[in-house]
């Protein structure tokens, strides 16, 4: 195990889905394009080879149709991973998954439920054409019933996919494209699923706390890193889930920092980051020696490529609102 | 001219509203007093469907879907399958739903504003109750393809109405269960009106059966107000799927002799002339005539059997009407198989609340 | 006009439409059942009458149709004003409003643009079936491109719906369908359309503000006045337009009373309560004595309609978290 | 047995892959010289996408779809439209849009990542590319509503793929043009690919022109590499959106020649073989073979047409190699007509971040 080679995130996603379609044979990947091309990620890539064609569709080109299969699928005994190609097609998914996925146990008592993960590749910097890099988590986040969830390194999405496959309840997936093949670590393919409910403390540190999820982690930590040329030192805390939030993590970082500034690419206004600052409100304001700050894309819509890199969240803008912060004494 | 394709689409009916066969019967329902039960079940859903209404009036029940003229189509499409099937309803076949075992104090809870209702008595791999139009098909088609996938012969059957025919759900359905060749049977209940809207505002298609064909599956007409026309067409789409030859799509005519629901007034909209010409083909006297000159059901049978269903519903009723409100907890107990402490936490304020109103 | 009699909220949406129409032939109304029956509310009655069923469009029943429609006529010289027939049903919507109707006019750098209303019955309370008491702003409301707003009085929604059919972006409008007809007040049929981003001070006070929307103004005044009892002075904002949100009015509140009490109907986490905490915890920190807190939906799904009114929020539970708010000093 | 609907989709083929007629030609297109420009268009087009294609090889443009083969049909279209017309594309008929004044910069530009392309030189209607699947169908409906109730005499043609016609969209679009009887035309370009997906996993239907049934529309299906099958269909469906009949789905078999965008490699799934064959049918020397037989063309012409479309295709790529990136405040300024505070506090901040960046 400790020979294994160092993979990509998405390499561990798909490690991940190996993993769990030996393990369980009801389980079941569908979506455009991940069968025989391996999707358009690769994320797929030669499963169908593996476990044949019964174990990865194809589907016809619709998002109703994938979103609709996979909880008729889920809640006849199946657990499907199906995969929405890009962030920008998932939204024909979400009558699916809001009137049903999230509601099948609830409305039925638990006589029916609906275990499926919803694999959605997101956010922008790849220089994708329109509706290819939106970071879209908020749509999902107000709803009961579901989980969602965002890796940013491969371990982490090894962990979190086994665990969200084997989560009795419907699982939101996205995974931050940007960084599918930003860097390769070791990630033993043990099996060992991380927990859907806690986030992960990635660097400590007792003058602020950067707190992010997704692609964003690399930039909090890097700026973390600047920061830290200055004498300051921050703690950076991925969410990982966002859906349902471990606060108390957060919560107990602020109260030894005093600071917080949150990170995430989506538009601000009534992004994730949003209850994030409110639960800092509500819960910890008396902790609190700096007002809280969010660091986002602009509300407005990603551009295209040539300007997306302005838009996004960078290093820069990160460190700018950290000492802004640490200004407050 | 060169052709790239044609379609036949046929229409069955047996029975014509006299209760006279038009045509000759199928093989397989020749046999009156086979059709007996189903009669009665007939009878019994009308019953059940009167007395709901009732307490819907009375304010005993919330918004209810009557079912009031569809017990042909719906009691047929129940008597075409077995426990093992799955049954993708939209919100008023319960004619279908009291053969797979549903209860009609199930139908009562669901309206009068309960969820255990969906937690029903019949098959528990039967969805339930499905408000979103025509979403349910797509359940059906998924679990079609569980079937398919899993090599049982279990077939899933759906309905939408006429309007949900246009619902690109419906659509999804149909064109997924061509791609995969499923076991899959999509029921479309014409029944002239989706609320306000009538039938021929919905499409430009001269049949809702033809719906089918964008997705390439067998397409099939029915006199939903002839019982014997509901269960050939049912037969022969479940032979289709028990063979593998795939899904099928089935238009069933009938009318909605009821408003769409109680919270509607169709006077509105529909004209009282056309209500009374639809009632001139209402499903059960047409039956009952046929069965009466068959010599296997008179008049004496029938009294007595609408006495007894109007007993067995009203047991249903009063169980119905003693059921106790759900306490606070249960809108926290059944969102996840795992509650998450932020929601425990919600769920004990709610207790806490609940203590402080009563005490 | 003085002499106009009063009307209720949803008639004076319906007077509103009629104005519009009268005003603006390229108005027109399209969706399920809005014709002959002039809607399952009402809120269409008598327009096809009126205006002929060229200006008042019964659609197919889909709402993807309809959307899709609407945004195909709102680009070509069309003012649609759609209506969605409950919230519950605005998901498969949600595609066309978020790729396209948000996107025209910056997709295209101003050469096709979107101008059109979706009208969507909105949240709980009228004992109605499953899915049709949602309370789903928080869909909308981390869209740029779009503009929310959920009038909670019969003359602002006259107000507010001339305004959103007047402006040149679409918008979504969203009507506490609880308060339809809760009471009756004069709307001159003026013409007269309210500003679309500014929040509405319903009662002035200097203790705590209680920030709110849609059904739960009337609550928030209740609270208001069982509150005044104990001599505690609650100021009351309807935010009225969600997006884009009137911060300033809010603050310039908060700055004056340090305490803030958020009151909405969707589930707590992630709803538009957490933007408004956010901002608070951003901008109005040091003038905060009491932590915010929020008054909200459980996160759960509102229940079939026996439980519905212990998920929402009711005046006992603002005026207890007003009065936990006021202990702070 | 009694028939509820029967219905015939016809062909159009009248060039054979050898460019001889296989039939009479129609009335309307029996002019050779009369097709010399269009067959100048379809050079004009190939010359384009070889050349975008090498742009992105190099980096100097992002993902691009080609339209290798697609020729017939696109520039059929095209030309089958008039100005007024609404064009609703997918994402790569450029043939049909430089038939309406798009200009290869503004293609350029927009997979070059800069919103600029879409607010291009051809009709200001017409709609920009679309790229979430089958929703321009959509919107093209709903141009022809708005059409047929101003009481223009205009048309909205609109295209998805054969994926495409899978998507719920197209089936609504389709529906409700029947539903409207509306001047709309569903062009279905049959590439035999989505992706990696081939024609035959997306649907269980035999042609994709019989989508249209289920809506009631008019139904073709037309050899797509025969410029004289397009200009046909296209024609016919026309007169019939003119005459108020409604609206036409129309397929076109054509093929994929390329792979899906640049940022595909379809040897992972798709055989030489059948891409072999498929250049056998090439829309290209099919109409040349044709027009030179006719007289209409000679290789002298079509050397001078290809120089002269290389220069041309290459004024545009300097043009759109010269572009500017816009300024930080282009993804402020086109969001609202009338942008709300917060959005231009935002918008300063970032012209702010561009000072210290640059200063
Ligand atoms: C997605 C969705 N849109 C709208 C509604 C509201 N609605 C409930 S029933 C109905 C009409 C359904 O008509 P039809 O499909 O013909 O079925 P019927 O009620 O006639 O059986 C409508 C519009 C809904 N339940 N779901
Ligand atoms: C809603 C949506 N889902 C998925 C995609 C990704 N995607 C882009 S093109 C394509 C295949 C389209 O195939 P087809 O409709 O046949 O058109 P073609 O590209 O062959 O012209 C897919 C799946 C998309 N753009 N939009
Ligand atoms: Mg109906
Ligand atoms: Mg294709």
């Amino acid at each position: 195990m400790a020979d294994a080679p160092a993979i990509t995130l998405i390499e561990a996603i798909t490690q991940a889905l190996a993993y769990e379609m030996r393990a369980d044979e009801t389980v079941l990947v569908l979506g455009e394009d991940v069968g025989v091309n391996g999707g358009v990620f690769r994320a797929t890539a030669g499963l169908q080879a593996t476990f044949g064609a019964q174990r990865v569709l194809d589907t016809p080109l619709d998002e109703t149709t994938i979103a609709g299969l996979t909880v008729g699928l889920a809640s006849q005994g199946m657990k499907p991973v199906a995969e929405a190609q890009f962030d920008g097609f998932v939204y024909p998914m979400v009558d699916h998954i809001i009137c049903h996925a999230a509601r099948f146990r609830y409305r039925t008592r638990g006589r029916l439920t609906c275990p499926m993960v919803l694999r959605v590749p997101w956010g922008g910097g790849i220089r994708a054409p329109e509706h290819h890099s939106e970071a879209n988590e908020s749509i999902f986040t107000n709803v009961p019933g579901l989980r969602v969830v965002l890796p940013s390194s491969p371990a982490r999405a090894y962990g979190l996919l086994l665990a969200a496959i084997r989560d009795p309840d419907p699982v939101i997936f996205m995974e931050p494209k940007r960084i599918y093949r930003q860097y390769k670590e070791v990630v033993p393919d043990d099996g060992e699923a991380l927990p859907l409910d806690v986030c992960f403390v990635l660097r400590d540190g007792t003058d602020l706390t950067l707190v992010t999820w997704g692609a964003q982690v690399k930039e909090c930590l890097e700026a973390a890193d600047a920061l830290a040329k200055d004498g300051i030192s921050a703690e950076v805390i991925d969410v990982a889930t966002l859906r349902p939030l471990d606060f108390a993590t957060i919560a107990e970082s602020v109260s030894k920092t005093g600071r917080c500034v949150i990170v995430h690419e989506a538009p601000k206004t009534a992004g994730f980051g949003a209850e994030i600052a409110a639960r800092l409100a509500e819960e910890s304001m008396f902790d609190l020696v700096a007002p809280v700050e969010r660091v986002t894309g602009y509300d407005t819509h990603i551009p295209l490529f040539r300007l997306e890199m302005k838009y996004l969240p960078s290093v820069d803008k990160i460190v700018a609102a950290a000492k802004r912060a640490v200004a407050h004494a | 001219m060169t052709l790239a394709a044609q379609f036949q689409i046929e229409y069955l009916q047996y029975l014509g509203p006299d209760g006279k066969a038009v045509t000759e019967l199928p093989q397989a329902f020749r046999d009156a007093a086979a059709l007996v039960p189903l009669f009665k079940q007939m009878l019994y859903v009308r019953t059940f469907d009167a007395k709901a209404i009732a307490l819907q009036r009375t304010g005993k029940l919330g918004t209810y879907a009557s079912c009031l003229g569809h017990e042909a189509t719906h009691v047929g499409i129940g008597a075409s399958m077995t426990p093992e099937d799955v049954f993708a309803p939209s919100y008023r076949e319960y004619g279908a739903q009291f053969m797979r075992g549903v209860k009609p104090r199930e139908v009562l809870m669901y309206w009068g504003g309960d969820e255990r209702g969906n937690d029903f008595s019949g098959p528990k791999h039967d969805y339930p109750w499905c408000v979103p139009i025509a979403t349910q098909c797509l359940h059906a088609a998924g679990a079609a393809l569980a079937f398919k996938l899993r090599g049982e012969k279990r077939v899933a059957v759906t309905c939408c109405g006429d309007g949900g025919s246009s619902k690109t759900d419906t659509y999804a359905a149909i064109n997924s269960a061509g791609a995969y060749k499923l076991p899959f049977i999509q029921c479309i209940i014409n029944n002239g009106w989706a609320i306000s809207v009538p039938r021929n505002s919905q499409t430009g298609a001269q049949t809702l059966a033809q719906k089918g064909i964008a997705g390439g599956l067998h397409c099939l007409q029915v006199d939903g107000n002839d019982l014997i026309a509901v269960l050939e067409g049912m037969r022969r789409a479940v032979a289709r799927a028990h063979n593998g030859e795939g899904g099928s799509v089935i238009e069933f005519m009938t009318y909605r002799l009821h408003d769409h629901t109680t919270a509607d007034d169709a006077r509105r909209y529909r004209d009282e002339a056309e209500v009374k010409d639809a009632w001139t083909r209402d499903p059960i006297p047409r039956l009952r005539t046929y069965l009466t000159a068959a010599g296997a059901w008179n008049e004496a049978q029938e009294n007595a059997w609408i006495e007894e269903s109007a007993k067995l519903v009203d047991v249903e009723i009063n169980a119905y009407l003693e059921l106790k409100v759900q306490p606070v907890t249960a809108m926290f107990d059944f969102l996840y198989a795992d509650p998450p402490p932020d929601l425990l936490a919600q769920r004990a304020a709610a207790i806490a609340l609940e203590g402080k109103a009563h005490g």
